[in-house]
């Protein structure tokens, strides 16, 4: 569904990504996990096409995925929810899924944000509220919410759990679970390798911005040198 | 006073170069000011092309002038560093220029560089109180116009058998309108006037006058002072027709608006009747008709009083250098000292400079909103038509 | 404690201090032969471009290094040129007196805006525009202030001898020069001295971010209103110096917005928060409308029919401003800088 | 003896009670480890100490010393320094001048700060980036550089608001190595806030449960951790099916 | 389970989201130096009629004020941009608007029909060609250039108009009274048009979609993106209806000024304390702001006989400022 190929990206003059090869499959979920600026952040951000790689190929279902604008990949059903999660902090609750939805147009959107109510009826509670005054935790089920929206195919998540209570971690890595038995691939960035490799189909492990290690979730949490770098164990 | 001006060196060296005679003109050609200042521009190069193309100066061997021309932006270092520039390029003689703040900077380039300063139109009395020997100036100043300006009303006033007894007055809160301002009080007090209210506002900003002209109203006075520029002028005009304060007359002292050629029409009738007492072109004199129709033919627009005090200036200072006869500042500012000239200004005479530089027959004359056009109204050996007094402002 | 390798090149380092002082001072021999060079109507322009740098010097201090943008400097600058211009005309002191009695109104006028907005907690705009309005307020009061002459203002008297202690030459005079340059170098290394110094470090601490700043025990306000004051100081020397010069100062000129925006430009364009930003904008702003005026006075062939057409020649100065900025965002020396450090 | 007594501080936003007669003291030289839901009011507890928030109500006193509504600059004079949850560096400066600024804020002089400065960030570990510019810094750079500048000033207490999170657990280890040396061998005086429990286990000497502004419970990390309430409130149950 | 979970986490914020209380303090704000000033000017003018008329006055010049302000507020709300060439669009507008009624003859206020749209597509251009360079810059690069683009447009007009004087007349009788004061009916359509502009900015912030994603582009421009959003495209489309309005002000402003080159820069600074005193980005605000400001204006100089009414307008704006530093309307930082 996407394929990575060599792909090389940076800032300014400074190259963040090299030769980065991945690939997500439909209906599954995929960690990538590594040290704090591996790159990882960076992976999504050029993914979604904010950063434009410098080298190498991105397709998505078969399509040339780089160089192409943000706003174009999402109605091709390509969605992030970024690290920082970049909400619109004075809109409420359902203008923010609403925005999320903008893709589709004068569409009604109800189905979809029934769905999202279902899933985090929090949200459905809060509807009139201004997202900025919801705690973290409603913050970050907000954040996923407004990219179900879109209704894509691939949701990208970047560290949804940090500075998270545990409690509210599993609720979250719980969704993301859900969510991928609807039907959607989800690419997973997660700090926290050992719960992003529990309920991840595959995983990647970056460093320096290339992928050193790739295999299924469990196997890799029981690599020896996962385990002392990530897992700190 | 110090070493050879540098000025003065430069200024016959240009000379022997090119032949011309150098002249700087120093106007706002933009910024807020542009409309007079391109008038002002205009009327000097119509000058500029009557001298040459009556032979040049004469004693000078047919010597042509040439315009150095600066925009001074209205800003006052601005006005200064193109004075030096003009100076230094071999003007040797300035005119100019409008904004007596830009006048005062020049004024002191001019009497540093004793190169002789003609002051085409600026009203501060300041100007000429710096006891400064390079600088003259045509029209009257400030003082002047409010002493003529509230003999005037008076006199209007009582020969219409209604004597103006309650005066209110706005005027723009600058040097310009305040020193208008205390000389005509002054002086309406010393002609039995009672000022009932008295009231400035900021030219700049100011955007309506419908309550100042109410409080007006509520004065109970029969006439209106305005001190002015013109886009206030117009503003009152149009708070005058919507309030009908009931006046005997809107009386204009150095009015920037209400003796402009436009003003009747752009204030679309609201300011019939308006009175100014201002310096004014003759429009009596046929040489004054002549210059308008040139103008007119050059420009396609009406002339105004500006330009004429321009084309004066250079009038004045062809005169000097006739009799000079040396392109030199120091020969030309004795020979400027001495002018008697006739005027195509309404004057008590031609013009003549006194010890501080002003030209000493320059008076104020008044005129009036007539038919959609101004006219010259009094003393009677200017007036056009007869004053229309009262004339029921507003109407 | 290791940190994972990542190739991320290090940033840029910061240039030494010592090395501006260097700069500076050949700045100044070089620049000091000039008015021997120079016509005087270039001198004239060379004086301004002086001016401008001081102003904008001035200006930078508290907004570039401190962070707080102000768009009334205009109020430092009259009060030094009203300071000078009252104690001259009124009581016939010397304007180098006045000059020194100028700075000390305008810093304390700084604390005193300075504490207020900072007590109120205006920031970016709300705050360029409390600056704007004390500006506006002083210009308004001067205007219709007896003491001050209202709106005439006041013109500097002519004495017939050229004499040091009164700074009047005859015109064209190189002192003229010296005077504004010996000035711009005394801001220049005042600014200098206050980047590096405690104070300095502690000014640009708390405009990288306040709350850490306070947090690690640094009076916030206090290191603020030290940086305006030395700003407004700074730019209450360029009134003073103007109104020797121009021998003319009134309140629209003197309190109005123009002189605010004649602050902030050159920083703009030379590069804010930079030691050499204003001094090279100004350098550049200075003689920029001369230029564009000349090049309109005797227009290239085939464009002889704009000749004289009132207008032009600022429409060409826009033109220009739009596209340094477009070009060099962070100002020429910003650019330079960056360029320089990056090899 | 006590070195932080915080007695009843409580503070509200429009109608919300993010801090609600919260109590505790802390000994010299001892570990405080804050634990706590998200929006508990952890990082506001932390700023009403701190001085950059003024208490509705309660006092706080450092050594003895009333330091009540102080402004964050005289609590950090006292001897207070904190961190930020969300990091806040000088972005116009380098490594080495953040915490130079930070060396001469704590009363060192302008010439010796820069050797100083050099120390501390060895000692954290920061060497390879001491002459970046910190705009360009990664996550885990920046967070040890605000433990740096916390550190610069040699504080008595030091209010560390989740300087480990941001960090793979691998760096973790090193990280909490340096805050016990620092209690060890300088006696400072730790309250740090953390989601991460390992962390909260290995370091505090007793751990102080905040949820809805109130506490919930003060005890040793280990019967903390047992407390059903915290487990309800904050720790939660690991879900059956993420063991997959 | 997700959702039990879901549920477990708002049982934790049981009703522990503020609450907001009515904004009394802006009330307050706004009535108290106005009340002050109509008490003041009746002690110094000692008339009622000119205090009616003052107020009167007052609420009509500060909706055209407020009308002025509202292109302003919306571009530097949204885009982050202190436009300084607002005046000289709407000079443009003023120009347009003389040149429609002059040269085709049309009715004053119908040139509405036409400048609008003329001053939308002006600012698509603009913004496309040159502003988008300035998008995220310090306040003084922005400066820099939007003070190019006004003396690029002001001096144009200069050049192609001319510096003479212009208006436009409006058939038929223009004084109205209003309460026993008397107002140029001009200024009332003014007026009106004013708040039916607001009202209309309103709704397209709060009820359409676009207005959602404008808003939404404001409040976070990654986040728009990342939704699909062209924030590119909302970013030209919002500077285009920021001008559009200085096009509407251009038209209704036009039968009561004076047409120049520099008439626009006469608004420029009011409009700028207008923007600020009601809340960067509040298109209500501008309106209020506009309002209080005519108010004091007029009533200022009747309070202040001697001083200038702008000194009272910034005695208020500053002291507004300290009561509430983000303005009357604007939300907290
Ligand atoms: N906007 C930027 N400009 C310059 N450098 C950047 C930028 N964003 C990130 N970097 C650098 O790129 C490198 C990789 O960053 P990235 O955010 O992709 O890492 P990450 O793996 O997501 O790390 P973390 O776990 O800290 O989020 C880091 O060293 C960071 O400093
Ligand atoms: N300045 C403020 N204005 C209004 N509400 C605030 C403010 N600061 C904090 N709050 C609210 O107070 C509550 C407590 O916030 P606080 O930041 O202290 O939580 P925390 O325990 O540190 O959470 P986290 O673990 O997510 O960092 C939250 O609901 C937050 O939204
Ligand atoms: C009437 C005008 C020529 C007055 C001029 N603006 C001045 O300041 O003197
Ligand atoms: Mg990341
Ligand atoms: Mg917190």
């Amino acid at each position: 569904m996407l394929r990575l190929e060599a792909v090389c990206a940076g800032y300014h003059r400074l190259a963040i990504l090299h030769e980065l090869d991945l690939t997500v499959e439909a209906g599954e979920i995929v960690a990538l996990v590594g040290a704090n600026g591996a790159g990882k952040t960076t992976t999504l951000r050029t993914i979604s096409g904010v950063v434009r790689p410098t080298g190498g190929s991105i397709t998505f279902d078969g399509e040339r995925a780089d160089g192409v604008r943000p706003s174009e990949l999402v109605s091709r059903g390509l969605v992030q929810v970024p690290e920082d999660r970049a909400l619109f902090g004075p809109l409420t609750v359902e203008e923010n899924l609403r925005m999320g939805g903008w893709i589709h147009g004068r569409q009604r959107l109800d189905g979809a944000l029934a769905e999202v109510y279902e899933l985090f009826p929090i949200l459905a509670e809060r509807a009139r509220q201004a997202a900025e005054t919801l705690s973290g935790g409603q913050q970050q089920m907000l954040a996923i919410g407004r990219a179900l929206m879109a209704r894509p195919r691939l949701l990208m998540l970047d560290e949804p759990s940090t500075g998270l209570s545990p409690k509210l971690t599993w609720a979250v890595l719980g969704a993301v679970k859900t969510i991928r038995d609807r039907g959607v691939a989800v690419l997973l960035v997660e700090q926290n390798a050992a719960q992003a490799l529990a309920i991840a189909d595959r995983a990647y492990v970056l460093e320096c911005g290339t992928a050193v290690l790739s295999g299924q979730g469990p196997e890799l949490a029981r690599d020896n040198r996962v385990r002392a770098a990530y897992l700190g164990l | 006073g110090g070493s050879a001006p540098s000025g003065a060196v430069s200024a016959s060296g240009g000379h022997a170069e090119g032949g011309s005679i150098k002249i700087g003109s120093l106007h706002p050609l933009s910024g807020a000011a542009a409309a007079d200042g391109q008038q002002m521009e205009n009327g000097a190069k119509l000058a500029v092309e009557a001298v040459n193309s009556a032979g040049g100066i004469k004693s000078l061997g047919g010597a042509k002038l040439e315009l150095l021309s600066a925009d001074t932006q209205g800003k006052p270092e601005v006005g200064q560093s193109e004075a030096q520039r003009v100076v230094s390029e071999g003007a040797v003689a300035l005119i100019g220029t409008y904004q007596s703040a830009v006048s005062a900077t020049v004024s002191s380039v001019a009497e540093r560089n004793k190169v002789p300063f003609v002051i085409d139109a600026s009203a501060a009395d300041t100007l000429l109180s710096q006891g400064y020997r390079n600088t003259f100036r045509i029209p009257p100043g400030s003082k002047m116009m409010g002493i003529d300006g509230a003999k005037y009303l008076s006199e209007v006033s009582k020969a219409a058998g209604k004597p103006a007894a309650k005066v209110a007055i706005l005027h723009e809160q600058g040097p310009f309108g305040t020193t208008v301002k205390d000389a005509f009080t002054t002086e309406a007090k010393r002609l039995g006037m009672q000022i009932v209210s008295s009231a400035s506002y900021d030219a700049a900003s100011v955007s309506d006058f419908t309550t100042q002209v109410t409080a007006v109203k509520a004065s109970g006075a029969d006439v209106l002072v305005v001190t002015g520029y013109y886009r206030d002028g117009v503003l009152i005009a149009q708070a005058v027709k919507t309030v009908k304060p009931g006046l005997a007359a809107v009386y204009g002292v150095a009015n920037g608006a209400f003796d402009i050629p436009q003003f009747p029409a752009e204030a679309a009738g609201a300011g019939d009747g308006f009175f100014d007492a201002n310096y004014h072109a003759d429009a009596k004199s046929p040489q004054t008709k002549a210059l308008a129709a040139k103008y007119k033919a050059a420009y396609g627009a009406e002339i105004r009083t500006v330009a004429v005090l321009s084309y004066e200036a250079i009038r004045v200072i062809a005169d000097g250098l006739e009799r000079a006869g040396k392109a030199e500042p120091a020969a030309l500012r004795d020979a400027i000292a001495k002018t008697r000239l006739d005027s195509l200004m309404a004057t008590n005479g031609p013009i003549s400079f006194d010890q501080t530089g002003q030209n000493g027959n320059a008076i104020p004359i008044l005129m009036q909103v007539q038919g959609q056009k101004v006219v010259q109204v009094h003393p009677v050996d200017k007036a056009e038509a007869k004053p229309v007094y009262p004339a029921e402002p507003g109407r | 404690m290791t940190m994972t390798e990542s190739r991320v090149a290090t940033a840029l380092p910061t240039l030494p201090w010592n090395r501006h002082f260097a700069v500076l001072v050949l700045l100044a021999a070089v620049l000091a032969p000039l008015p021997l060079l120079l016509p005087p109507a270039q001198e004239a322009v060379a004086v301004r471009v002086l001016i401008f740098a001081l102003l904008a010097v001035g200006w930078n201090v508290m907004s570039g290094f401190g962070g707080m943008f102000s768009f009334g400097h205009a109020a430092y600058f009259g009060l030094g040129a009203y300071v000078t211009a009252w104690l001259l005309v009124e009581k016939g002191v010397s304007p180098w007196i006045g000059m020194a009695l100028g700075t000390a109104v305008a810093a304390l006028f700084a604390v005193v805006i300075g504490f207020l907005a900072l007590r109120y907690r205006l920031k970016h705009a709300y705050f360029a525009l409390a600056t704007f309005s004390f500006a506006e307020m002083l210009r308004l009061v001067a205007t219709n202030s007896d003491f001050v002459n209202r709106a005439v203002g006041y013109n500097v008297p002519l004495i017939p001898e050229p004499s040091w202690w009164m700074m009047q030459f005859e015109p064209g005079s190189p002192n003229y020069f010296w005077i504004a340059l010996a000035l711009t170098v005394l801001a220049v290394a005042a600014s200098i001295l206050f980047v590096k110094s405690r104070a300095g470090q502690f000014a640009q601490a708390a405009r990288d971010d306040e709350d850490a700043a306070a947090a690690l025990g640094i009076p916030v306000v206090r290191y603020k209103l030290l940086a305006m004051a030395l700003s407004g100081a700074i730019t209450s020397v360029a009134g003073a110096f103007y109104v020797q010069y121009y021998m003319f100062i009134d309140p629209d000129l003197a309190f109005g917005s123009g002189m605010s925006m004649q602050a902030i430009l050159p920083a703009a364009i030379g590069g804010v928060a930079t030691i050499w930003g204003p001094v090279i904008g100004a350098a550049i702003l200075g003689p920029l409308s001369d230029v564009t005026a000349t090049m309109l006075r005797n227009p290239p062939a085939g464009l002889e029919f704009l000749q004289g057409r009132g207008g032009l020649d600022v429409m060409v100065y826009a033109v220009l401003l739009i596209v340094i900025v477009l070009a060099l965002p962070q100002g020429v020396y910003g650019a330079l800088r960056e360029r320089w450090l990056r090899r | 003896m006590t070195l932080l007594t915080v007695h009843g501080v409580s503070k509200s936003f429009r109608g919300l009670r993010a801090v609600d007669d919260v109590s505790f003291e802390v000994a010299e030289g001892s570990v405080l480890g804050i634990i706590g839901p998200n929006g508990a009011g952890k990082t506001t507890l932390f700023n009403l100490v701190a001085g950059a928030l003024t208490p509705d109500s309660g006092t706080v006193h450092l050594g003895g010393r009333d330091i009540t509504g102080l402004p964050p600059h005289r609590v950090a004079a006292a001897g207070m320094s904190r961190t930020f949850q969300l990091m806040k560096p000088f972005a116009s400066m380098s490594v080495l001048e953040n915490v130079s600024v930070a060396v001469m804020a704590g009363g060192g002089s302008r010439r010796t700060a820069r050797t100083a400065a050099a120390e501390v960030i060895e000692r954290v570990a920061l060497g390879r980036w001491r002459d970046s510019r910190t705009d360009g810094l990664p996550t885990a750079a920046l967070k040890r550089l605000e433990l740096a500048r916390a550190l610069a000033g040699r504080p008595r207490v030091l209010l560390l608001d989740e300087v480990l999170a941001g960090l793979v657990p691998a760096e973790r280890a090193p990280a909490m190595d340096l805050l016990e040396d620092l209690r060890a061998n300088e006696g400072t005086t730790l309250v740090f806030v953390e989601h991460i429990m390992a962390a909260v286990m290995r370091l505090s000497d007793s751990v102080l449960v905040l949820d809805l502004g109130r506490v919930l419970t003060t005890g040793r990390p280990a019967d903390v951790v047992r407390d059903p309430r915290v487990i309800e409130a904050y720790l939660g149950e690991e879900p059956v099916d993420a063991e997959a | 389970m997700t959702t039990d979970l879901a549920r477990g986490v708002e049982d934790e914020h049981r009703d522990r989201s503020p609450r907001r209380k009515p904004p009394l303090i802006r009330l307050v704000v706004v009535l108290v130096p106005v009340v002050a000033a109509v008490a003041l000017a009746y002690a110094q003018a000692g008339s009622g009629v000119i205090v009616i008329q003052a107020v009167v006055t007052g609420i009509l010049v500060g909706g055209v004020y407020g009308l002025t302000a509202m292109g302003l507020t919306l571009i530097f709300g949204v885009l982050d941009i202190v436009n300084f060439a607002h005046g000289a669009f709407l000079a443009l507008a003023l120009f347009v608007s003389y040149w429609l009624v002059s040269s085709a003859g049309l009715h004053p206020y119908l040139g509405l029909l036409v400048c609008v749209p003329v001053m939308f597509g002006l600012g698509a251009v603009i913004q496309r060609g040159v502003l988008s360079g300035a998008m995220g810059k310090p306040l003084q690069n922005q400066l820099l250039i939007t003070l190019g683009i006004s003396l690029l447009i002001e001096n144009s007009l200069l050049l192609f108009f001319g510096a003479d004087p212009r208006s436009i007349e409006l058939p038929g009788e223009r004084g109205v009274g209003i309460f026993g004061a008397v107002a140029d009916l001009s200024r009332v359509l003014a007026f009106a048009g004013a708040l039916v502009l607001a009202g209309l900015l309103f709704l397209l912030l709060r009820r359409t979609r676009l207005g959602t994603a404008i808003r939404a582009v404001a409040a976070n421009d990654t986040g728009a993106q990342l939704v699909g959003i062209d924030t590119r495209r909302i970013y030209v489309i919002t500077f285009a209806i920021g001008t559009a309005c200085a096009g509407a002000a251009g038209t209704l402003l036009a039968p009561l000024v004076t047409i120049e080159p520099h008439t626009g820069s006469l608004f420029n600074i009011i409009a700028f304390v207008v923007v600020v005193l009601g809340g960067m980005g509040n298109v209500v605000g501008a309106l209020v702001g506009g309002l209080l400001v005519g108010l004091v204006e007029q009533l200022g100089s009747l309070c202040l006989p001697g001083q200038s009414p702008l000194l009272s307008v910034f005695i208020v704006f500053v002291l507004v400022l300290f009561l509430r530093p983000q303005g009357l309307f604007g939300s907290s930082p």
